[in-house]
């Protein structure tokens, strides 16, 4: 197992160096002046750039191969470089915002997984009986609706009509506190932080601007997990140790917690690791709706603003936590399902 | 794993309710109900307004963007500010008095000017402020010269060039190098002399020495430019900037935005001190300056927000979470008449939109827009605006009553010519261009010897895409030249802002948008930008306009700045505007109207069209009328 | 049946090999060999049927595939007498030879492309060698079908329409379509029901008969392998233990393991009392396969010269060879060919 | 037979009858909503997706007789932009499904069927595709290449491709080992016929499947790019583009929530319903081909 998480590590390199190719590739189509646009962001500030100048004050006329070495050679030294649209340092930037997406997507991971799992059981136990048309029905919509026409809905009615939920990720008042020196921001998460820092009353108001986000998230993507933990369930039912169970005179009950459910999570496993990965990097509009600000509105940002730092940094930090990811499902895969080998 | 899934299970419930619970407490414990909410989120002390677009830096030196602007704004002090509303009646600040001819303080040729400055004003870090701090404060941002920066507003009065690089080659360097490093130590030690002998101190008082008159000076120093906000140098030099030496400046000549001190730090004498940027939750925090020599500000605290989703901002500013919002003019309709909002609509702004004609349209490479390059009517020729009829023709076509009325929202007026009406010496007496469909068909018919008529033409008219104001601009002017002749097609299309730049840096978009925000209220800043040889967007215009503009501009617009008289000022002023109309140059449509969107307490709101800042934190506090 | 010798030579296997790497660590080094076939020296005569026998995982598939080069042999040559020239198999010459040797498979059900419809299974070979005439192809099918006693009505049908016996007759007729001289059969009857299995052998025999056809003829017991064969070679653990024609071998096996395996073949006479000798412990893992002998660790009859030294294969009398120290002092156990048959 | 199957079952009924429906809109679009008659005099070659406009104010209006669904913000008739729209989500999901499906099982498969070193370069190239931010790549190529649907859909296939490569790669590597085709090797079919003829036959339906399934997804993730500015050009007949017009109506006016309900509703709904007519599709298809979940 050590050798096998050792040689899927040998490839990251690789694999980020791939990644970093494949921006510069796509990049070495852009013109110089399209790579301005990161430093001019519309047309009222053209009165007195000089984009010429620009180009030559920040390098863009380098041929790309030239300035993917020099690039290269700096994240070798550990600098990712400065990212214009975030007014950061790259890796700053994902320091500071990657621990809020972290938080969102380990708060929505928990209604996601168990309301998944429980709706596709419900579905596949009642399997083509009104309930599992019912749940599938309900899942597939989340499935189907656009998530910002959703994340809009639940803004409108938790905060607008309701004022329970609001946006962002702090409260003024709470911001007051954190902002003010004497609190401590040891993970960036702010839930976290307010523990260590004994400030239950922030506690509480972080965890209640991460509640409208979570729902969205879990209702968009309950569908999902639904599905599989449903198809995976039915497969089980079919297998002759279920039947043996039954036919012993078993407790349906017990057959479902004692023999399916456990072997119908093992592909539940492989989905949650790419489903973590979806949150943590495709929450863009949920970030955007609820203003929480993340990693997913800081890249739209600097896409959107042709800021190339920032894009090879998240890329290759995405890179990492990809194959990272994808890493630990595989091990988890193993240790749970005994017939799985890692060779 | 089945006992853990239920603990997780468990462990869901109880945060859901837990949370539940306690938003109901909260909205309880503040005594209120959802509706309306009839008192702010938060104290009366503490302000919060929601904008859009962080700003790029806080270094007045760099800062040439509105949102920096705005937060530079409450920083620091200038010299002067204006009194009220009022864009030429000026008050000092920093200064002690506001120098005239008739107080002797400005020399009779206008080249010298003398500022003494106020005694007793102190930085927050508790410095008092002196003479020398003004001196170096123009000196250093002079140095500092950031490319693209509005820093060319001390170089043109001052030294009579726009950029370092030009004084470089002015003093017989040569301007192409690629590191300031690189040029002769001793052209560089002469540069400097040139740049300390333009501000010097005389006492208490500081001396601008200009290079030629240049009348709207004063205003360029005055409270709305952030460039020219009065920096500490004793702070300065110990943050590791520039420390007056004559020899090593270079090193802080356009540095990165990232590696200049005042970054992200600050210590103006104005009425706010910085407590944080938070870049990573996108706000600033501002705490009141206590010591501010005009007396403390009411509000304590502000927060400036940056949340680009408008139904955000419009939940927030329902809800009584911010005080103030940034709304975009087409929403107001939504916005009008709610209760406890008020809309204040209507305030001048000096600013116009013109849509801009390329005189020269290259052909190669640009087949996308150009068509066939030909006037066959399957697109344009090269110098289709070359002719003066097709110019005229665009600018009878457009539909101005309806743009003002539908897509502005009826806010700001119609531009009659490129001075806004709000300034002295604009057109809006004069003669300009209307909405007549028949005047612009009988240019058409005229417009190439009556060739385009017969063969009509294909032309592509870009905007970038995202702006919605643009692209009805382009839709309407699209839907009336179509409705001319049906041979005319105008196929109207957005393009992402990092093309379009790009396109438009190649100038080989045939027409383009652009808007200009003043720098300084006067109207020289307005013709040098759009009809100089030499301004702002002459080179994305084309040789033809260049030579145009060379041609019958450019002595009129000098000659202007140095007439001795205003009523000299005035007379070529109405030549410049008349030429503008006669040759059509470009198609000004607006000048917009700005507006401020804020909750019904807040209270002392003052507006002066020259501030680059929304909102005089300084002068606002909030009142809650109805406090039973 | 005719004497070997008397025939021509139509295959000859010279000390054939096929190891497969085993590879561990981050580099995946390769740390040792998979020994599945280990210098098989084979001679296949024109028009006999040849046995090769063994327990699973002793290498005989792994031949069967090397010859047919479905894998590359490590080392060894294979030469196939091409209408009187020697032309050595390999993985270039396999392309002109493909309409000489053929094989059929296994599992009649995984065999078949259950997608492909009769017709165009078996005119397959021949589109891939050459025949481009599509009705000259299904002319061709219609006679083959009749040879292996299908019609030709089966010819649009797919394979999931037939039982497990009819498949493997479409399976011969597959690789019979091009004429080839050699069909190596791998364990073609294996896999069908025992009913079925005679017919199938019937109509190899049949076929042979007919089209002058040579059988390599795989199998796991030697039951199969004795009506069809006339010479049986016995491997153990990638190599050849005993090779002999029927009458020697089953009468007078001179391998502990041919006596193994012969002592298995179920009695139809019920009077005689089955001797059945249960060999002690598994196959040794090819990988790591035991010192001297490989058949020592379960040979009731190993002495410690076996432990040590790896007994070559020798002619003990004509035609008949046997790989074992102790051959000359042992006497083994056969079976009467009458009894069984 | 599967059809039967799928009139059969009631859920997927529903499904038929609502894409069914959509087809119909989609032929029928020249006879539902015809370019108006002014503005085909003023351009006789206006594209009908580009919905005509009724003034240029910004506040949009409600459903009138003309204007059965109302009018979206910039005065778009959105009747026109929902049966437009539907031609262009069928383009979009079609083109991008069969495009992507295509590459991921040539690629997915020849790499399995090679196999070896050659297969591990061709997943790990996978793997660099599949860490490459989607955003991302759709925002450079949008510059790279220009607004507009087509571009939208060239972002999309390239980085949709890798989902079905690794699905078939998975097929491939089972069907591989297979005697039928160790059985075409040994009568000397080429390499190609193999993988056309015995290998994809074998392995292709549950890819096509999966990609039917995601038919209502790319529509989904189209939409979320109009929303980010991304997507067709603006005033094309794009539901997703509609929804994003509607983005700052949703709320409605103060006091009056509903106010503009026509701008999102209309859209909103034909979106759901389009995607859920394929998932319905989908999801009883996949169970009536998986005989394990018979019964």
């Amino acid at each position: 197992m050590l050798t096998y998480i050792a040689r899927r590590l040998l490839f990251l390199p690789i694999v980020l160096i791939g990644v970093t190719l494949l921006i510069f590739l796509a990049m070495s189509f852009l013109t110089p002046a399209q790579l301005v646009s990161a430093y001019i962001k519309s047309p009222e500030e053209l009165k007195n750039q000089s984009v010429s100048e620009l180009v030559v004050k920040y390098g863009l006329d380098q041929p790309v191969w030239k300035r993917y070495f020099s690039w290269m050679q700096n994240v070798l030294k550990g600098d990712l470089g400065y990212s214009v649209s975030a007014n950061m340092y790259v890796a700053e930037a994902i320091a500071k915002r990657f621990p809020a997406t972290l938080e969102l997507a380990l708060f929505a991971v928990i209604p996601v997984i168990c309301g998944g799992i429980w709706l596709g059981t419900v579905s596949a136990k009642n399997h083509n009986r009104p309930l599992d048309h019912v749940s599938r029905i309900f899942a597939i919509v989340g499935w189907s609706l656009p998530d910002f026409v959703f994340g809009l809905i639940i803004l409108l009615i938790f905060y607008g009509l309701l004022r329970w939920f609001p946006p962002g990720r702090l409260s003024v008042w709470a911001d007051s506190v954190v902002l003010s020196g004497n609190f401590i921001q040891y993970t960036g998460m702010n839930t976290i932080d307010a523990l260590l820092n004994g400030r239950f009353d922030i506690f509480l108001d972080a965890l209640r601007h991460l509640v409208a986000p979570t729902i969205t998230l879990a209702y968009l993507w309950w569908a999902y997990i639904l599905r599989i933990t449903r198809s995976s369930m039915l497969d089980i039912f079919s297998k002759d140790y279920v039947r043996t169970a039954r036919a012993k005179g078993l407790m349906e009950k017990l057959v479902v917690n004692r023999h399916v459910r456990r072997n119908a999570l093992i592909p539940v496993v492989t989905v949650v690791g790419s489903m973590i990965l979806g949150l943590l990097s495709g929450v863009v509009i949920v970030e955007t709706v609820f203003d929480y600000k993340g990693i997913g509105l800081l890249i739209a940002k600097g896409a959107e603003r042709m800021d190339y730092t920032l894009i090879l940094g998240t890329s290759l930090f995405y890179g990492v936590l990809l194959v990272m990811t994808n890493l630990i499902v595989d091990v988890l895969y193993a240790v749970i399902d005994p017939r799985v080998r890692l060779e | 794993m089945n006992s853990k899934l239920k603990t997780l299970l468990v462990l869901a419930l109880v945060v859901a309710v837990g949370a539940g619970v306690y938003a109901y407490l909260r909205s309880r414990d503040q005594g209120e109900t959802p509706d309306e909410g009839q008192a702010p989120a938060t104290d009366l002390k503490t302000f919060v307004y929601v904008s859009i677009g962080e700003p790029d830096t806080l270094d007045p030196a760099y800062a040439y963007d509105t949102a920096s602007g705005e937060i530079i704004h409450q920083l620091y002090d200038t010299l002067f500010d204006y009194e009220g509303s009022s864009l030429e009646k000026l008050v000092p600040r920093l200064a002690a008095q506001v120098p005239s001819i008739e107080n002797g303080l400005i020399s009779e040729d206008g080249k010298t000017i003398k500022v003494p400055i106020r005694k007793g004003v102190k930085f927050h870090n508790g410095n008092e402020l002196t003479p020398e701090d003004v001196e170096y404060t123009f000196e250093r941002n002079m140095i500092s010269d950031p490319v693209g920066g509005p820093i060319w507003m001390f170089f043109e009065p001052l030294l009579g060039v726009q950029t370092m690089e030009q004084l470089i080659a002015m003093v017989g360097g040569s301007s192409d190098y690629t590191d300031i490093n690189d040029v002769d130590p001793a052209i560089r030690r002469q540069v400097f002399d040139m740049i300390d002998a333009a501000v010097e101190v005389e006492g208490d008082a500081v001396v601008f020495n200009l290079a030629a008159p240049y009348p709207p000076f004063l205003q360029i120093l005055a409270k709305g430019g952030s460039w020219s906000s009065i920096l500490d140098k004793e702070w300065m030099i110990a943050n590791g900037d520039w420390d007056g030496n004559p020899d090593t400046w270079a090193k802080w000549h356009d540095p990165a935005k990232e590696e200049m001190t005042l970054y992200e730090k600050a210590n103006g004498t104005g009425p706010f001190k910085l407590q944080a940027w938070d870049r990573s939750g996108g706000q600033i925090v501002l705490k009141r300056f206590d010591d501010y020599y005009r007396g403390p500000a009411e509000l304590e605290t502000v927060f400036v927000k940056y949340i680009e989703e408008y139904n955000t901002r419009l939940l927030m500013l329902q809800s009584g979470d911010a005080d103030a919002i940034y709304a975009d003019v087409q929403y107001l309709d939504q916005l009008r008449g709610v209760e406890g909002v008020k809309v204040v609509e209507n305030l001048e702004q000096i600013a116009n939109t013109t849509l801009l004609y390329n005189f020269t349209i290259p052909y190669e490479g640009n087949e996308d827009i150009v068509g066939s390059g030909q006037l066959d009517g399957n697109g344009i020729p090269s110098d289709f605006f070359s002719d003066i009829n097709i110019r005229r023709a665009f600018n009878y076509a457009f539909d101005y009553e309806r743009y003002l009325k539908e897509v502005a929202n009826g806010a700001g007026q119609i531009a009659k010519g490129f001075i806004p009406a709000a300034l002295p010496f604009s057109n809006k007496d004069g003669e300009w261009f209307t909405h007549d469909l028949e005047k612009a068909e009988q240019f058409f018919k005229q417009a190439f010897n009556g060739e385009v008529w017969d063969k009509g033409f294909k032309l592509t008219l870009l905007y970038n895409s995202g702006n919605n104001a643009r692209k009805t601009a382009a839709e309407i002017l699209e839907y009336n030249i179509e409705s001319i002749n049906p041979k005319f097609q105008i196929d109207v299309q957005g393009m992402q802002w990092a093309t379009y730049l790009s396109k438009l840096d190649q100038g080989s978009l045939p027409v383009f948008f652009m808007g200009w925000l003043m720098d300084f209220p006067d109207a020289h800043n307005f013709v040098d930008a759009y009809l100089r040889s030499t301004g702002a967007f002459a080179g994305y215009c084309g040789e033809g306009l260049v030579e145009l503009a060379r041609a019958e501009f450019d002595d009129l617009i000098a000659q202007a700045m140095q007439a001795p008289t205003t009523e000299q000022r005035e007379a070529l002023y109405r030549e410049i505007n008349r030429k503008a109309f006669e040759y059509a140059v470009a198609l000004p449509y607006i000048e917009p109207a700005d507006h401020r969107v804020m909750r019904t307490w807040v209270q002392g709101f003052t507006h002066n069209p020259a501030y680059s800042a929304k909102y005089d934190f300084y002068s606002l506090s909030k009142k809650v009328a109805d406090q039973s | 049946m005719v004497k070997p010798k008397e025939r021509e030579l139509l295959l000859d296997v010279r000390g054939l090999k096929k190891y497969f790497p085993i590879t561990k660590g981050l580099f995946r080094k390769t740390v040792g060999w998979v020994k599945a076939v280990d210098g098989v020296d084979l001679k296949v005569y024109k028009g006999e049927t040849v046995g090769l026998v063994g327990e699973s995982g002793c290498g005989k598939t792994t031949v069967g595939l090397s010859l047919m080069q479905l894998i590359q042999p490590t080392s060894g040559k294979i030469l196939f007498n091409h209408n009187g020239e020697w032309t050595e198999v390999n993985a270039k010459t396999i392309k002109g030879l493909r309409s000489e040797i053929q094989m059929i498979f296994q599992d009649p059900y995984s065999s078949l492309n259950p997608r492909m419809r009769i017709c165009d299974i078996i005119a397959e070979p021949l589109e891939a060698n050459g025949v481009k005439n599509k009705s000259e192809r299904y002319d061709r099918v219609e006679s083959l079908l009749k040879a292996v006693g299908l019609g030709s009505h089966h010819m649009r049908r797919y394979p999931h329409e037939f039982s497990g016996g009819q498949r493997q007759r479409i399976g011969i007729a597959r690789a019979l379509s091009v004429n080839p001289s050699l069909v190596i059969c791998d364990e073609p009857v294996s896999a069908l029901d025992v009913s079925v299995q005679a017919q199938v052998l019937n109509l190899l025999e049949d076929l042979q008969a007919q089209y002058g056809l040579t059988y390599l003829f795989v199998a796991h017991d030697l039951s199969v392998v004795q009506h069809i064969s006339d010479r049986i070679a016995v491997m153990y653990l990638g190599r050849v233990v005993e090779m002999g024609n029927v009458d020697q071998l089953f009468a007078h096996p001179k391998h502990p393991y041919t006596e193994a395996l012969l002592s298995a073949i179920p009695s139809p006479n019920p009077d005689e009392k089955g001797s059945k000798i249960v060999l002690k412990g598994d196959v040794p893992s090819p990988a790591n396969p035991p010192e001297g002998c490989a058949f020592h660790p379960r040979c009731p009859y190993a002495t410690e010269l076996c432990r040590q030294k790896r007994p070559q294969l020798t002619e003990a009398e004509d035609g008949h060879e046997v790989a074992c120290h102790r051959w000359q002092e042992l006497s083994l156990k056969g079976v009467s060919i009458s009894n069984t048959a | 037979m599967i059809i039967k199957k799928l009139i059969r079952n009631r859920i997927s009924l529903i499904g038929l009858v609502i894409l069914f429906g959509f087809i119909l809109v989609a032929i029928l679009a020249p006879v539902l909503a015809p370019i108006p008659e002014e503005l085909l005099k003023m351009d006789p070659n206006r594209d009908p997706y580009r919905i005509p406009r009724y003034g240029f104010s910004s506040t949009p209006r409600p459903p009138s007789t003309e204007h059965p669904m109302g009018l979206t913000e910039g005065q778009l008739d959105i009747f026109h932009g929902i049966v437009w729209g539907t031609r262009t989500a069928f383009k979009v999901g079609l083109i991008v499904v069969s495009v992507s499906c295509l590459i991921g099982i040539i690629i997915g498969s020849v790499s399995a069927y090679i196999g070896g070193k050659f297969d591990e370069i061709v997943m790990r190239f996978v793997d660099i595709f599949m860490s490459f931010p989607f955003l991302i790549a759709a925002i450079v190529i949008t510059s790279v290449l220009g607004k507009g649907l087509r571009n939208v859909m060239i972002a999309m296939i390239l980085f949709r491709w890798t989902g079905y490569a690794r699905l078939i790669r998975g097929n491939v590597l089972q069907v591989k080992q297979d005697e039928y085709v160790m059985a075409a090797r040994a009568a000397g079919v080429s390499h190609i016929k193999i993988l056309l003829r015995h290998i994809l036959p074998n392995t292709i339906f549950p890819v096509i499947i999966q990609a039917s399934m995601n038919m209502g997804s790319i529509v989904v993730t189209a939409s979320s790019l109009s929303f980010l500015g991304l997507g067709a050009q603006e005033g094309y007949a794009d539901w997703g583009q509609m929804i994003s017009y509607a983005r700052n109506w949703i709320l409605g006016a103060p006091g009056n929530p509903m106010a503009y309900w026509y701008t999102v509703v209309y859209p909103g709904l034909a979106i759901v319903l389009f995607v859920l007519s394929w998932n319905l599709i989908g999801d009883a298809f996949r169970d009536i081909m998986d005989p394990k979940l018979q019964g």
